[in-house]
């Protein structure tokens, strides 16, 4: 393997990672202040995407105003979705709290494959089409995008979460509910913010990766499941975690296809990338009992 | 003095820099109620987890009836006849009281998924002897009449009653009990040192952990104080009340 | 408030459940003949086809494959009217029962089962891939009712002898495969680079390409996979980059290949992408945009019906359902699965006139088979001439190589 | 057996259930639903296993139609390619799948909770991949598999396999109910309730939770075969993670913690998306989403623990009425 085509395989493995992981960072933040899977974060990325399509094609918005927009009702999705079927839900178990989020996810693919049909839609490039080089390699100047808006989002969250008052509540909830109740923080808002917060990192994904990628009403169930594996492979622990194991996923597929033999091949990507997970999960799990033990 | 049911020697427990356990050596009678005071944070709890087998030990042996616990884990202990209550109750609220109790009989009986699953025999003689002995123990702490009641719909002084029904059914040597009078009035405190005291005649060790000290000086027949980690006194209740060290301790206590 | 909203939800259920239970019932009152019939429609055969002839259909209409298995539907439910307004098949109304198996084999036989038990229908069309075609042939065949395929696999009409009640219209993907491989011959072409889709339509491309290659004089030097709903393919693309291959070919419906059209791009590789004939989707261009020029693939005469010259025996019909279908559903959505779907209830509705009133369901059922494996029809995907050995069919030629050049279909020089 | 408070119309109920169960397939009454029902039979043995695991135990597992699969494949591929006998293809299908669990289920089930959760869904998704790279057939799966059959007496019509099927089913019930009331039962809910105080008892809780997740996948299994030679087609797309889910979906519909709950969830959710939906055209999949939530925010207990809570209390008004008058 060359040296530019190593680099090609890394590009290629960035550019998904960090559509893994933009995802990724979803599932984590609902799931760090509430403790529920939302399995309906594919779809706000789904939404992303359709919606400023949408917008801007049938509706004829310019691009960034499409975009902007798509981000805005996606977050309000994000927000009816935890009024209406999450807050509505009392005493309901892990479980329950699961089957909610899935229904969600199927109600609103439904909805959005009989609005705008089935067909698999393309929203117009940010910046042109004309691939960049480097050093050898290739990148579509949205993968740029991509990756560049991972970055940012990522930063921008780490400042939110330790400059900013209501950041900081959310940690406080994220780490201890019930104290963070007692200093008078109102989880029940804070679980609310998470929700628009995870729909708005959806949208903002699904609207920058649906050009490169193309995007259809039924697009969010796998990318949401490729989240959620990046999502574990970061513990659900910290944002940075999630995005770290979205880059990982990314690259260990590409690599996957790189090797390209027997069971390193393309076809078996997604099983090393889950039993990386797995072994995660397991080695974690052992210092979750000492954790335990100790504390 | 005949050779103790439960033996520590130099039981230390350390979690990452400090420690909760520090050389502890203590011998329990076998038949006497003895009772382990101390300050908040003195390590009773955690000196009731490491004989339990919840924690393993750092440094120290922990020797039952003169053999060694090294490792095992606690429901092994449970089959040996170290069985335990809770502070926190800890009843299965997904069951009836009788149901609980009939749990507690699990290292006495054998029968198994197959034996379950085909109702062979040997599942319902056990199970008929089950629960003659559930009731039998139920009565003991005299909860008959609410045997089909959910466990949690009790008031809190009959889950606890329930809880070390549920302990004495699985006819251990030593119980231990993590503070059975928290949250207890005071006619209720009296059934309980009665029961206790029933306990012991069934020729039951009894080892627990209490703050209510009227109570732990009513039914100890021998104290061990904790603090911070390490054993400051033993003897009867008489002697450690007079102990300097002891008040020292509970005036800190008091003071800060 | 806690109880405001625990009774809307409850009303909303209650409600919700009644409009489900309203409709079920009324479903219920259209088909109380069917069960109480049942056994006098097989005792007095006089009875049977009285009313309408009922045609199932089932097709992808949700699920992975619905952006094929929706013109198929949009197409039957077009043709039920027009043929009804024409007065029907032997003076009987046409009713064409359609149920959506959300691209799901399992859902697929547990719909074909109630067609034929419950809709008591004469005959089958669908489904929409080869996959759930393949799950219910066993169920068509116990059955003993004739069943008409819009999927690819060419397994799903051979070895014939064990496919007695089975026909389909879609040309097969060795007949894909092979005009690829001919149009490459043809241009030179011997080192090609193949890159497939897992689900079973690129499985099924993968086989004859791997298997057909050697009669054309071409040998794969890159052989690469990737699964449904991928989103980057440059880490295979890279890998092909690598070899010498003078032309990738993917194997995929038409969203997969869009990105690999893309990335090829990105990677500014020169060399001929070729595509299967499941991008034959107008969608495919709008979408692909300027990567999908170039892109080279085998379809049916549908989608170049302007440059199909008058003398070709399909141009009437091709001209026919196109200007139909794009009648209600709009200029440029005309696309090759509505057409082999419109084929197959062609078929069907033409060996539905050798019914004979009297006839019990099943004498009927295998009437209709019988006049299948007879039937000649020029239909949009081909000129099809059953027969006993060949429940497809389809005379050569029914393919033409189709290029994509700046946004617009043309035949491929 | 436990003194369980069992009201009489409870036997009453159970007895006309049992004769509907056994007169639905026949001509006179309704046999256009004998497939519908096969289904719901294969789905409730899945359930009844899930139930075990997830209500009784408290354990979840998202990968359960995992299970099913392997149980199905290994049963088509020693019966198609290597020939064997149908009957042997099952037990062996179920010692292996069985086996397997017993494996990973040491690690697996030091997980707790969300993790487990996680755990379970990836290790569903990577067996999902396998069948489709290794299963005979590939992704387009293969057909023509062999229908069991006694001697000369084959199960090759819908009628004889329901009956088939709904034997398995029931036997698996029965046991199942044997389990739940017994000291292993209780050993399971203790777990359920308080590990902690389970494992002060005596219970050695990783091997009880691993014993039953076996004995769930053995259910899995065992449905799996039936299944194969039922459709006498396999592929792997019966077996994704939508499948798994679904299978989650009954489980809670039918209330976890009730064994014959799970006939009445993968009942009533076959019967949703197969029969009722279908009348409601293209907007079937939106309605089902609804439904799914709706059922979920009112009843987190499931269909089945509600409808019995109503039914509970429209008896004790009306008997408060009587009294009264």
């Amino acid at each position: 393997m060359s040296a530019d085509q190593f680099l090609q395989y890394l590009i290629s493995g960035l550019t998904q990672g960090s559509i893994y992981a933009i995802i990724g960072l979803g599932f984590t933040i609902i799931y760090a202040v509430t403790r529920i899977i939302n399995f309906a974060q594919g779809e706000f990325v789904m939404l992303g995407g359709m919606l400023s399509f949408i917008l801007a094609s049938a509706a004829g918005m310019p691009l960034p105003a499409a975009v902007v927009l798509s981000i805005v009702i996606a977050s309000a999705v994000g927000a009816l979705m935890y009024l209406l079927a999450i807050r509505t839900a009392r005493r309901a178990s892990v479980v329950s709290l699961i089957i909610i989020t899935i229904g969600a996810a199927i109600f609103i693919r439904g909805i959005v494959g009989e609005a705008w049909g089935v067909d698999f839609v393309r929203p117009g490039f940010f910046t042109g089409r004309t691939s960049i080089e480097f050093l050898g390699a290739f990148i579509h100047p949205q993968a740029i995008w991509v990756i560049g808006t991972t970055i940012l989002v990522t930063i921008f969250l780490h400042l939110f979460f330790s400059y900013t008052m209501t950041g900081k509540a959310l940690k406080a909830c994220a780490i201890n509910p019930v104290a963070a109740g007692l200093v008078g923080i109102n989880a029940k808002a804070m679980a609310l913010l998470s929700f628009v917060l995870a729909a708005a990192l959806g949208g903002i994904g699904g609207a920058v990766m649906a050009p490169l990628t193309f995007t259809a009403y039924n697009a969010g169930l796998m990318l949401g499941l490729k989240g959620f594996v990046a999502a574990s492979i970061g513990g659900f622990k910290s944002q940075l975690a999630a995005v770290i194991g979205g880059f990982m996923l990314g690259i260990v597929e590409s690599l996957a296809v790189a090797a390209n033999w027997g069971p390193f091949s393309s076809a078996y990507k997604d099983v090393i990338a889950l039993i990386v997970l797995l072994l995660i999960l397991l080695y974690r799990s052992g210092r979750l009992a000492e954790e335990e033990r100790t504390g | 003095m005949s050779e103790p049911i439960l033996e520590t020697r130099g039981v230390s427990k350390a979690f990452g820099g400090l420690v909760a356990v520090n050389k502890v050596d203590m011998a329990i009678e076998p038949g006497r109620i003895t009772a382990i005071i101390g300050p908040n944070g003195a390590g009773k709890t955690t000196l009731f987890n490491l004989v339990t087998g919840v924690y393993a030990v750092t440094e120290g042996e922990i020797h039952f009836r003169g053999k060694p616990l090294r490792k095992s884990p606690p429901h092994k202990r449970a089959k040996m006849g170290i069985v335990r209550t809770f502070q926190n109750v800890q009843l299965f609220g997904n069951m009836t009281a009788m149901e609980n109790v009939m749990t507690g009989q699990h290292p006495r009986s054998s029968y198994g998924f197959l034996e379950a699953a085909l109702r062979l025999p040997k599942s319902w003689r056990e199970e008929e002897d089950i629960k003659l002995r559930a009731m039998k123990y139920l009565n003991i702490v005299g909860l008959g009449q609410y045997a089909r009641h959910n466990a949690l719909s009790l008031p809190l002084g009959q889950q606890k009653l329930l809880a070390i029904a549920r302990a004495l059914a699985t006819e251990p040597q030593l119980l231990l009990l993590d503070e059975p009078g928290a949250g207890l009035n005071t006619l209720e405190k009296r059934e309980l040192s009665d029961l206790i005291k029933r306990i012991q005649e069934m020729s039951i060790t009894v080892l627990l952990v209490e703050h209510d000290m009227p109570l732990v000086m009513g039914l100890a027949e021998w104290v061990i104080v904790l603090d911070s980690g390490s054993k400051i006194a033993e003897g009867t209740a008489a002697q450690v009340q007079k102990d300097q060290k002891v008040i020292a301790a509970y005036l800190g206590e008091e003071t800060d | 408030m806690r109880n405001y909203f625990k009774w809307l939800g409850i009303i909303t259920l209650i409600a919700a459940l009644l409009a489900t239970g309203g409709i079920a019932c009324d479903g219920e009152e259209e088909e109380t003949p069917t069960p109480t019939e049942a056994p006098t429609a097989t005792a007095e055969p006089t009875e049977a086809p009285k009313e309408a002839y009922k045609v199932g259909a089932v097709f992808a209409v949700t699920g992975g494959a619905s952006n094929l298995g929706d013109p198929e539907k949009k197409t039957v439910e077009m043709m039920e009217e027009q043929i009804n307004a024409l007065g029907g098949v032997n003076g009987h109304p046409l009713e064409v029962i359609v149920y959506d198996t959300a691209t799901d084999e399992t859902q697929c036989v547990t719909m074909a089962t109630r067609l034929i038990e419950q809709d008591e229908v004469l005959a089958i069309i669908g489904p929409t891939t080869s996959g759930e075609s393949m799950a219910i042939i066993d169920t068509v065949t116990t059955a003993e009712i004739p069943l008409v395929s819009c999927a690819a696999a060419l397994s799903i009409v051979s070895p014939v002898e064990d496919r007695y009640w089975v026909f389909k219209t879609p040309q097969t993907e060795v007949e894909a495969v092979n005009e690829i491989y001919a149009y490459m011959q043809e241009k030179g072409i011997t080192k090609v680079a193949i890159i497939t889709n897992t689900n079973a339509f690129g499985e099924a491309g993968k086989t004859y390409l791997e298997s057909d290659a050697a009669d054309y004089g071409i040998t794969i030097v890159a052989n690469q996979l990737f699964n449904p709903e991928d989103v980057d393919m440059t880490a295979q693309l890279t890998s092909i980059k690598g070899t010498d291959a003078e032309a990738v070919v993917c194997w995929s419906t038409d969203k997969e290949s869009a990105v690999v059209a893309d990335n090829m791009m990105t990677l500014q590789m020169e060399i001929p992408l070729f595509c299967s004939h499941g991008v034959a989707n107008p969608n495919f261009i709008t979408q692909a945009g300027v990567a999908a020029n170039g892109v080279k693939f085998p379809a049916g005469k549908l989608l170049i019906l302007d440059i199909v010259p008058d003398t070709d025996p399909q141009k009437s019909i091709l001209t026919q359902y196109t200007a139909a279908y794009e009648a209600i559903h709009g200029e440029g959505t005309i696309n090759t699965f509505g057409g082999h779907a419109f084929d197959a209830l062609s078929l069907v509705t033409i060996a539905l006139e050798d019914v004979e009133d009297g006839m019990s369901l099943a004498e009927a059922r295998a009437a209709v088979r019988d006049s299948l494996e007879t039937a000649e029809f020029a239909g949009t995907g081909g000129v099809f001439a059953m027969s006993a050995t060949d429940h497809l069919g389809m005379a050569p030629g029914s393919l033409a190589m189709i290029e994509v050049v700046d946004g617009e279909w043309a035949l491929a020089e | 057996m436990l003194k369980r408070f069992r009201p009489k119309w409870q036997h009453g109920a159970t007895a006309v259930l049992l004769t509907l169960l056994v007169c639905l397939p026949f001509d006179w009454f309704l046999p256009q639903y004998t497939t519908l029902m096969i289904f719901i039979g294969l789905s409730t043995m899945v359930t009844v296993g899930l139930c075990l695991l997830m209500g009784y135990t408290g354990q979840v597992s998202l990968g359960q139609a995992a299970f099913y699969g392997t149980g199905a494949y290994i049963s088509a591929a020693l019966t198609k390619t290597c020939g064997f006998n149908p009957w042997l293809a099952m037990l062996l299908a179920a010692a292996g799948t069985g086996a397997f669990a017993f494996l990973i289920g040491y690690p697996i089930f030091r997980l707790k909770g969300n993790y487990l959760a996680m755990a379970t869904l990836g290790l569903g998704l990577i067996l999902y991949v396998l069948f489709r790279q290794l299963g005979p057939g590939g992704p387009s799966g293969t057909g023509d598999i062999d229908i069991l059959s006694i001697g000369s007496f084959g199960f090759d019509t819908p009628f004889r396999r329901y009956f088939l099927v709904w034997g398995f089913c029931l036997v698996i019930l029965v046991i199942s109910q044997n389990i739940v009331n017994s000291r292993t039962g209780r050993a399971l809910r203790a777990i359920h309730g308080s590990e902690a105080a389970a494992e002060s008892l005596g219970i050695n809780v990783s091997q009880f939770k691993v014993k039953i997740f076996v004995l769930s996948a053995i259910y899995a299994s065992l449905a799996g075969s039936l299944f194969v030679h039922h459709l006498r087609f396999v592929s792997p797309q019966s077996f994704d993670f939508i499948a798994s889910v679904k299978l989650v979906v009954m489980a809670v519909i039918g209330g976890l913690a009730s064994v014959w709950g799970a006939i009445f969830g993968a009942g009533t959710t076959r019967l949703l998306s197969d029969e009722i939906l279908l009348r409601f055209g293209e907007w079937d999949v939106v309605i089902y989403g609804l439904v799914l939530m709706l059922v979920m925010i009112l009843m987190p207990d499931g269909l089945f623990v509600w409808l019995k809570g109503v039914f509970e209390n429209l008896r004790t008004r009306l008997r408060q009425g009587k009294v009264e008058t």
